[in-house]
């Protein structure tokens, strides 16, 4: 018997031990589009965090005497309607919007994630409940929400990040729940639940793993419309007030002198903007292609 | 590679498959996997070529290769030439005007071989479209003509529904159906009859055997079961490690093996003991079967006294309600003692899975109750359940959806320990996981591997290393070895059979290969449409059965002795006619 | 482009949606763009506007033809010209008594109606014959003030027309008891709120005016065409206007490209860009407002209140607003620097010498002077009051100790020379030591907050209020503060109180005295009630080259009979 | 279950969610400091025109009666008069509800049929050029704030190059709307745009799910060219994730053609919404949330139905 031991696994030759979160960053790296978005974000990151201290700019006084001035050796990107310099500015503004899309995006994927994988788990009544106040949520407007929440009271950062993922965790937790419906009753939970595995680590271990891609696709999105909204809400007197600043804000603003010819108060946000919600979409696909045990064959 | 020439076989390049030298290896993330090695066979023109071997040597991908229709992670060197065309260097193009009309292919999961969305009789049409130019209409008669020919009862009806409509069996006719549509010239079949019962298993095979001798079709049939290599093939070639290791007759291989696999493998087969066909049980008192059965039940060896690991009284399942509804379970009352193993056996559809789950308290009964250790299942809050449920290991039957694809084999395995002996350390744990991976024959490597990355056996063989990592008091295992070849399937019974030796745990056994319950369980559960038909110990039951139903189970098991089971077809055939003949008349 | 000589297309201010013609309005139907629209088709007894560049009476669209003041200023005898409605009847003292028996009966419900002021200044309405009558005052008044703000407000209505309850009843003189007046005036009311039934409506049908309704969508388009049967001096000089509707500035900007307007107007900030347009074959020209912008103290504010209430604070804050600066940079040059409550686009008579030298020039240092000579000490860049008490070179009563100098301004949102002028403020009044935190919301919520309040009030925690990104406040023809500056002014939102003021403020309504309104302007140019703040344009005109004939109100009214093709 | 008693389950739901809709919005609404009575009779308006305001609107009574009220006038198809357009909402709502469908029914047809086909293009060029480009471009799709998109597509096809006007075309009716097409260019291209870029996204994941799926397996065994697996099997399969998520894309086409409205100078739905909003007219407030309430209910049940009428299996209760 003990030649049968090894049989099938002689015609294997593993190349070396790895675990499979070294597996899924291997995976990951090989994606040449998630890659350069990864590059994207570290490098506004440190453009926005470390690039004050190289490129030193007063975002907090106005200088009415500089105005609109065009790019030139003083400031690389001309100045805005109030004489900042707008590539100091950029740096200002994209802290705001790097640290409010990213964690309004994970609080509202993480609240929408827990909460239809919680329904979908329980299902009957506790379902349906849930599920309909996750339905009047999605048919009350945002807009409508935000209105009353900027009429009520001017939050600060975290404010903001906590009212924009409130208002966007519920497709999140509608497509969760649906992925858990069909995987609350696959074999791999059935065997789990028959042994006395917790509800917990059916959810924790099993259901939210095989909905990852899902979660990750809507946690990118999430992010992008954070980044979105805060300019949004700015028209709303709700976003992040003055002398601080957002991308969005500065896009919108430059945008009453898109006629003017002042690009360069259009362009950089504009662009910064795209950059980043791309690359967190990018990154978000290569992160779905690396855990998607799946669809590899 | 010389291959003894069957009396029957054409001249050479009169071949309607030929494999050259083939080899395939896969590329994975932990490297790369030599599936096949300088592979090299033939099938002629009404010829049936049995690809027998261990689980994971490599026949499915031989016959998928003969496909063109390897994984994308998979390279084919060599030559696999179809009716004159090389398939391992043809485009798609060439390929889709080959496929489904020269060569065709049956595959081994009817559950996700099929599109949900469209109609059966639209699938089967679109086959025959492929390469014919008929019109819609027609192309819907032939499909409905075609499911008629395998045996599906009102064809007509049947054509128009979807595929989640029809069962197992129905939908594997459909597979089938549509793989001859075009009368091929060479079918591929790849455990055609694996998920299936014996009678539907020996009606499909009588089906493809028709079907080879009207339309002169090669047939290249891949499949663990000895019983239906004997019954159905005209030559065999064995696999291991993915090569070839033996080609000959039927008669030649089956019964005087020359490799030493090749005799080991048949060793291993097990074989079911048959009494006189219509001769009493032993008890020679039909009809008081129940009473009969149960008094052996207590006789000495069940550990009398001892109180059952599981017990069912009186338990009845519907599932849906109003028209639909579906009674899967009419009061189904049985219990497993520890030590014992209680094998289910029964026709496809008969209730076996769904009493096993309701052992597992996976289902809650409509009807009646569930004794778990001695609690009642239905009484017991959660947290008490839980515990209750340490004990038990399950091995449920579709061991591609009972492991997490997300997961690695390791941490599959291991799961269990997580739930229940938190206090592991990683490396306790792993030493343990490694252990049961031996224990059930499967090399220590696949734990880093992903559950697609296994063959259909070793992937159950993982389930099994699961339900057993934590020496349970009870298992439950719903077809453990239906994905396994017989050597392994020895080996995995002989584990499980050690064990229970070692650790005295109960067994509930669910089965359709009545030789396997025959030589493994004690005692034996006949079941039907939901029914406990008869039970009783396994030595009398099967061997002398009191129903009819019974005895046209153990008539339609094949043996592996292709002389005897050509007669014990003929016999079969016979009886079938008989009986048709009598209703009729 | 309208194409057509005998068109002309005018886009009607963004997101304004033209909803009331009825020459008599209850609350919320109160706009100037619909107060055009109604005395284009109904002319007012007297009107007082800018329209020839001056404000003044415009005798050629007024129904009267004079109004002599009694000697003793408590009454005024008014006389009609020959006029005739459009369905031929002649326009009479009674079609003045209509509109007067029913404001004076409805007065509550009437959208101009504020207590001691029109009709509650008429004691009674004599008819002398068809085209003559008198009205008395309750006291004496000043004339200008009467004319231009009280008897401006009258209006002829075809009492022949609408005097019934419904569209089938028969007119009778029902207006004449109070009740019958009450039934009339909701019968017009509820008329006025069918805008669809605008173009087709009988009541709408006999106008006074140069024009009449063509079409009237609720969408926002009116169409305009000419009144055959006018015989007045301000006949129209094109056959049709149309008045259009804009969702945003940037819409109608591309409708200005797109030659699809004839008057229209651009952003402040595309100044910079005039010669596209002119390139269009447009001329751009400014259209000044008759109006002032301020944020208002909240004097009963329980955390700065008491150091808005001193005048040397106010004084410091306000030298700290470089309007000069502002109206150059961020508004392109349209916003005029104002430092009292008299507006400065215009000559006027009404303008002190004091309000127009500008009293507290722009100076940080002698801000900060003045702070820290009052007992306020620089702390990490904020004043805080290191020497409380009510004497010399102390704080000042009420302030304590500690309190640092922060400010909080809830300001209208989604203007960007809004958000740009806070932000320069914030930062001017950080150089002076003063923080200045800005909230934003949009300008109806931001008026909803500021209210009257008393100091426990739990709505009485605004500071400063900002809701003039247009214009603060728009004055009638003679700019009297009553509502604004008066203790207990309905609009005084934060509840600023002088008796001193108060008295100038009353002389500027009764007194004859050419000295009233100059001496009520240094007044309050000098005691700073509000932050004043440069005062944005009414809008920056863009005109098809060809088109002219008129002046731009500065009372912020359109004049179509005004408007002719020259060329 | 039946198709009847599903309809009738689903229905009630919906009219629940409805309610529960209307409950937080009313609640929301006179959670709002101050009133809307300022706001609407702006700064002008004295102290007694403000209480005669709140009184003639109901807004001094307790909030519970107010509700009542509310809900008594909805059952009763009323839905108000609105504070400053002195109009009922009604028929505000039902003069510019037909443009915004237009609009936002155009946009989601149009990106549909642009997003499907690309999406599964995609997934059959996985990891190839063609993929990147196209993903790379619907996620500037979707980053560029539809605002800026719009300006963007006025500067070049309506100054630049003179192709398309400026303007949605002016007329009130739909028919008015519809003799004008190539005024509808622009505005519905801008409010494609994101529609274009998610779909794509779920398009290209939900086809590259089912591509691995053992059907396409047997599709090939059988001779199906690729081209046709797409289109008779993959391209069904894929669908059904897609069309559940329609319904809940409603209120977010609803946002698009707020803004679309506003830059392309077509008065409807959304900017009738966003005036309400901006001016504290509460009943057109509540009409227009009730209306995209309705409105998303509504997508969602007929995405359910849709998908019981494409999937067979979610009818007979497993999926
Ligand atoms: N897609 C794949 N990627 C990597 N390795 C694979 C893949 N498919 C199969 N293998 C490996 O190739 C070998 C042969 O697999 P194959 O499926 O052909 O076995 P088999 O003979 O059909 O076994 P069984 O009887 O269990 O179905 C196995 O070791 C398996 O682990
Ligand atoms: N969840 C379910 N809903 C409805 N019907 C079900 C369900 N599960 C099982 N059934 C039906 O109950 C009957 C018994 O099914 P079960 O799976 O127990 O059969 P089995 O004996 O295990 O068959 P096989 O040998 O094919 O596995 C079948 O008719 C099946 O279609
Ligand atoms: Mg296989
Ligand atoms: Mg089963």
């Amino acid at each position: 018997m003990s030649s049968l031991t090894s049989l099938d696994g002689l015609a294997a030759k593993p190349e070396r031990a790895a675990s499979g979160t070294r597996l899924a960053v291997r995976r990951f790296l090989r994606n040449r589009l998630a890659v350069v978005g990864l590059g994207v974000v570290v490098f506004f990151v440190l453009f926005c965090f470390v690039g004050p201290l190289l490129y030193t700019t007063d975002q907090t006084h106005t200088l009415l005497q500089q105005v609109n001035q065009s790019p030139s050796g003083a400031h690389w990107l001309g100045t805005d309607a109030v004489g900042h310099d707008e590539l100091g500015r950029l740096m200002y503004g994209g802290k705001v919007s790097l640290i409010v899309g990213l964690s309004a995006g994970v609080l509202a994927t993480v609240i929408g994630t827990l909460w239809g994988a919680a329904a979908g788990y329980a299902g009957g009544w506790i379902d349906a409940v849930m599920m309909r106040v996750v339905d009047a949520g999605i048919a009350i407007p945002a807009l409508f929400i935000l209105l009353v929440v900027s009429a009520i009271t001017t939050p600060d950062l975290t404010g903001l990040v906590l009212i924009l993922g409130l208002i966007s965790w519920l497709v999140p937790s509608r497509l969760v729940r649906a992925e858990t419906l069909t995987l609350k009753n696959r074999d791999f939970v059935l065997t789990l639940r028959a042994i006395g595995g917790t509800h917990a680590r059916a959810i924790i271990r099993h259901i939210l793993p095989n909905s990852v891609s899902t979660v990750i696709v809507a946690a990118t999105f999430q992010i992008a419309d954070a980044i979105l909204l805060v300019a949004y809400v700015s028209y709303l007197g709700l976003g992040v007030q003055p002398p601080a600043t957002d991308w969005g804000g500065m896009l919108s603003s430059g945008m009453t002198a898109a006629y003017s010819g002042y690009w360069w108060l259009i362009v950089p946000p504009g662009l910064a903007i795209i950059l980043v919600v791309w690359a967190f979409n990018a990154i978000g696909d290569g992160l779905r292609d690396a855990f998607d045990v799946r669809g590899r064959a | 590679m010389s291959a003894v020439r069957p009396p029957a076989a054409p001249a050479t390049g009169g071949h309607i498959l030929d494999l050259d030298d083939l080899g395939v290896v896969f590329t994975t993330e932990t490297g790369t996997v030599q599936a096949v090695r300088g592979v090299s066979l033939h099938v002629a023109p009404g010829e049936t070529l049995a690809l027998v071997g261990e689980s994971g040597s490599g026949k499915s991908t031989v016959a998928l290769a003969a496909m063109g229709l390897l994984a994308g992670n998979a390279r084919a060197t060599g030559t696999a030439v179809v009716d004159g065309t090389d398939i391992v260097g043809a485009d798609e193009e060439q390929l889709s005007a080959l496929r489904g009309s020269t060569v065709s292919m049956v595959f081994q999961e009817p559950a996700t071989a099929l599109d949900p969305l469209t109609r059966v009789g639209k699938q089967i049409a679109e086959v025959i479209r492929n390469h014919r130019r008929i019109s819609a209409a027609d192309a819907a008669a032939r499909a409905v003509e075609l499911l008629r020919r395998v045996g599906i009862p009102e064809p007509e009806q049947r054509a128009r529904s979807y595929p989640f409509q029809l069962s197992g069996g129905q939908r594997q006719r459909v597979v089938i159906a549509m793989a001859i549509a075009n009368e091929p010239a060479l079918l591929i079949a790849d455990e055609p009859t694996t998920a299936l019962d014996v009678t539907v298993q020996a009606e499909i095979l009588d089906l493809l055997r028709r079907l080879a001798a009207e339309t002169g079709t090669g047939v290249l049939l891949v499949t663990h079961n000895m019983g239906v290599v004997a019954d159905f093939a005209d030559r065999v070639a064995v696999m291991y490690q993915g090569a070839l290791v033996e080609t000959g007759p039927v008669e030649d291989v089956l019964l005087r093996p020359a490799h030493d696999y090749t005799k080991r493998l048949l060793s291993a087969v097990p074989r079911l003991t048959v009494a006189e066909s219509g001769g009493p049980g032993p008890s020679g008192e039909p009809g008081a079967s129940g009473a009969a059965s149960e008094r052996r039940a207590d006789e000495p060896g069940a550990a009398p006294g001892a109180e059952p690991a599981v017990e069912l009284k009186d338990v009845s399942v519907v599932f849906g309600r109003g028209k639909q509804a579906v009674h899967a379970l009419k009061g189904v009352s049985f219990a497993v003692h520890p030590g014992e193993t209680l094998g289910l056996v029964g026709e496809s559809g008969s209730g076996k899975s769904t009493a096993s789950r309701v052992a597992l308290g996976l289902i809650t009964p409509t009807a009646g109750s569930v004794t778990l250790f001695g609690a009642d299942l239905a009484a017991t809050r959660a947290r008490a359940r839980r515990a209750l449920r340490a004990g038990i290991g399950v091995v449920l039957q579709d061991p591609v959806a009972s492991l997490d694809a997300r997961m690695t084999v390791g941490e599959c395995v291991a799961e269990p320990l997580r739930i229940h002996r938190r206090k592991l350390s990683g490396r306790e744990r792993e030493s343990l996981v490694a252990d049961v991976l031996d224990r059930v024959r499967l090399p220590r490597e696949v734990a880093r591997r992903a559950p697609r990355e296994l063959s259909g056996g070793q992937r159950q063989r993982v389930s099994l290393a699961r339900a057993l990592v934590l020496e349970p008091r009870l298992l439950v295992a719903d077809e453990p070895t239906s994905a396994l070849d017989v050597s392994v399937q020895q080996a995995v019974l002989e584990v499980i059979g050690e064990l229970q030796e070692e650790l005295g745990f109960a067994c509930l056994f669910v089965s359709h290969d009545l030789a396997v319950v025959q030589q493994f369980a004690r005692r034996v559960v006949v079941m039907r449409a939901g029914r406990a038909e008869e039970q009783g110990l396994t030595s009398a039951t099967l061997l002398h059965p009191e129903t009819d139903y019974t005895r046209r189970l153990l008539a339609a098991v094949p043996v592996p002795d292709p002389v005897v089971q050509r007669g014990r077809r003929a016999e079969r055939l016979a009886t079938l006619a008989a009986g048709r003949t009598e209703e009729q008349g | 482009p309208s194409g057509s000589k005998n068109e002309i297309n005018y886009a009607l201010p963004a997101n304004f949606t033209p909803n009331w013609i009825v020459p008599i309005g209850t609350p919320g139907h109160l706009n100037t763009n619909n107060a055009s629209i109604s005395q284009v088709l109904w002319e007012p007894l007297i009107a007082y506007d800018g329209s020839s560049g001056e404000i003044g009476w415009n005798k050629d669209n007024s129904l009267a033809t004079d109004a002599k003041f009694a000697a003793d200023d408590k009454s005024v005898t008014i006389t009609l010209g020959d006029r005739h409605w459009s369905d031929g009847e002649p326009i009479t003292a009674r079609d003045v008594e209509f509109w007067f028996n029913l404001v004076r009966e409805n007065k509550k419900s009437w959208a101009s109606y504020s207590p001691g002021k029109a009709p509650d200044v008429w004691s009674s309405f004599e008819t002398i014959d068809d085209r003559h009558f008198t009205l008395d005052f309750d006291r004496a008044y000043n004339q200008q003030w009467m004319l231009a703000n009280e008897l401006s407000m009258i209006r002829v209505m075809p009492q022949h027309v609408w005097d019934k309850t419904s569209d089938s009843a028969a007119v009778s003189d029902l207006d004449r008891t109070p009740a019958g007046a009450e039934k009339v005036w909701a019968y017009l009311i509820d008329a006025g709120k069918k805008i669809s039934r605008y173009a087709s409506d009988p009541l709408w049908k006999t106008v006074s005016g140069p024009y009449r309704i063509k079409s009237f969508s609720t969408s926002g388009r009116v169409e305009l065409v000419e009144n055959e049967k006018y015989d007045g001096g301000g006949a129209a000089h094109v056959k049709q206007i149309n008045l259009l509707s804009f969702t945003t500035v940037a819409a109608e900007e591309n409708a200005l490209r797109a030659g699809t307007v004839d008057y229209g107007y651009i952003r402040a900030s595309d100044l910079g860009i005039k010669k596209s347009f002119t390139d269009l074959g447009y001329h751009v020209e400014r259209w000044s407002g008759w109006a002032v912008t301020y944020m208002p103290y909240n004097f009963n504010n329980p955390e700065m209140g008491a150091v808005f209430r001193q005048l040397y604070a106010r004084q410091a804050i306000q030298m700290s607003v470089d309007q000069k600066t502002l109206s150059k940079v961020l508004f392109n040059g349209t916003a005029v620097p104002t430092y009292g409550p008299v507006p400065q686009g215009q000559p006027s008579a009404f303008l002190s010498d004091e309000q127009k030298a500008e009293p507290y020039p722009f100076s940080n240092s002698a801000a900060r002077k003045l702070l820290t000579d009052h007992g306020w000490t620089m702390r990490d860049g904020t004043m805080v009051c290191t020497s409380p008490g009510a004497g010399e070179g102390q704080c000042g009563e009420g302030v304590e100790k500690g309190t640092e100098f922060r400010m909080r301004v809830l300001s209208q949102s989604g203007s960007t020379e809004t958000d740009n002028m806070m932000s320069a403020l914030q930062s001017s009044f950080e150089e002076t030591g003063i923080d200045f935190d800005i909230k934003t919301a949009p300008v109806n919520s931001v008026l909803s907050q500021t209210g009257q309040c008393e100091k426990d009030d739990p709505a009485c925690k605004w500071q400063l209020s900002f809701f003039g990104s247009a214009g603060s406040w728009y004055f009638p023809a003679y700019p009297s503060g009553d509502a604004l500056f008066a203790s207990g002014g309905g609009s005084n939102f934060g509840n600023y109180s002088n008796p001193e003021v108060d008295r100038l403020i009353d002389r500027t309504t009764t007194s004859s005295s050419l000295d009233a309104m100059p001496d009520y302007s240094k007044a309050l140019a000098e005691d700073l009630p509000v932050i004043w703040l440069p005062e944005p344009d009414y809008q920056v005109s863009v005109i098809r080259d060809g088109l002219g004939g008129f002046a731009q109100d500065s009372l912020a009214n359109f004049h179509p009979a005004m408007w002719a093709w020259t060329e | 279950m039946s198709t009847y008693s599903f309809l009738i389950r689903r229905v009630l739901q919906a009219l629940a969610v409805v309610l529960l809709v209307t409950v937080v919005v009313f609640c929301l609404l006179h959670a709002l400091p101050g009133g809307p009575a300022r706001g609407i009779l702006g700064p002008q308006a004295t102290a007694s025109q403000i209480a005669a305001f709140n009184h003639e609107q109901g807004l001094d009574k307790p909030l519970p009666v107010q509700y009542v009220y509310y809900l008594n006038q909805l059952i009763h198809g009323d839905l108000g008069m609105s504070y400053t357009l002195n109009e009922p909402v009604s028929q505000l709502i039902t003069e510019r509800l037909p443009k915004t469908l237009l609009l936002t029914v155009l946009s989601a047809v149009v990106g549909l049929l642009v997003a499907v086909p690309l999406g599964v293009w995609q997934a059959v060029r996985r990891n190839k050029p063609v993929d990147y480009v196209i993903t790379t471009l619907s996620f500037i799709a979707y980053s560029t704030p539809v605002y800026f998109l719009g300006l963007i597509l006025v500067l070049v096809f309506s100054q630049v190059l003179p192709w398309f006007p400026a303007q949605a075309p002016q007329g009130n009716s739909v028919a008015d709307v519809l003799s004008q097409p190539q005024g509808l260019v622009l505005p519905v291209v801008a409010g494609a745009a994101t529609m274009v870029a998610v779909f794509s996204r779920y398009m290209r994941s939900a086809t590259l799910e089912n591509l691995t799926e053992d059907y396409v397996r047997t599709a090939r065994a059988g001779g199906t060219r690729p081209r046709a697996i797409l289109t008779r099997h993959v391209f069904r399969n894929s669908l059904t994730p897609v069309v559940a998520m329609l319904g809940y894309y409603i209120p977010v086409l609803f946002g698009g053609a707020l803004v679309v409205e506003q830059l392309f100078n077509y008065p409807g739905m959304g900017l009738l919404f966003w005036t309400a909003a901006q001016s504290s007219d509460y009943p057109v407030l509540l009409g227009c949330v009730l209306v995209i309430s309705v409105a998303t209910v509504t997508g969602t049940l007929l995405a359910d139905v849709l998908q019981r009428v494409i999937d067979p299996r979610v009818k007979a209760g497993r999926s």
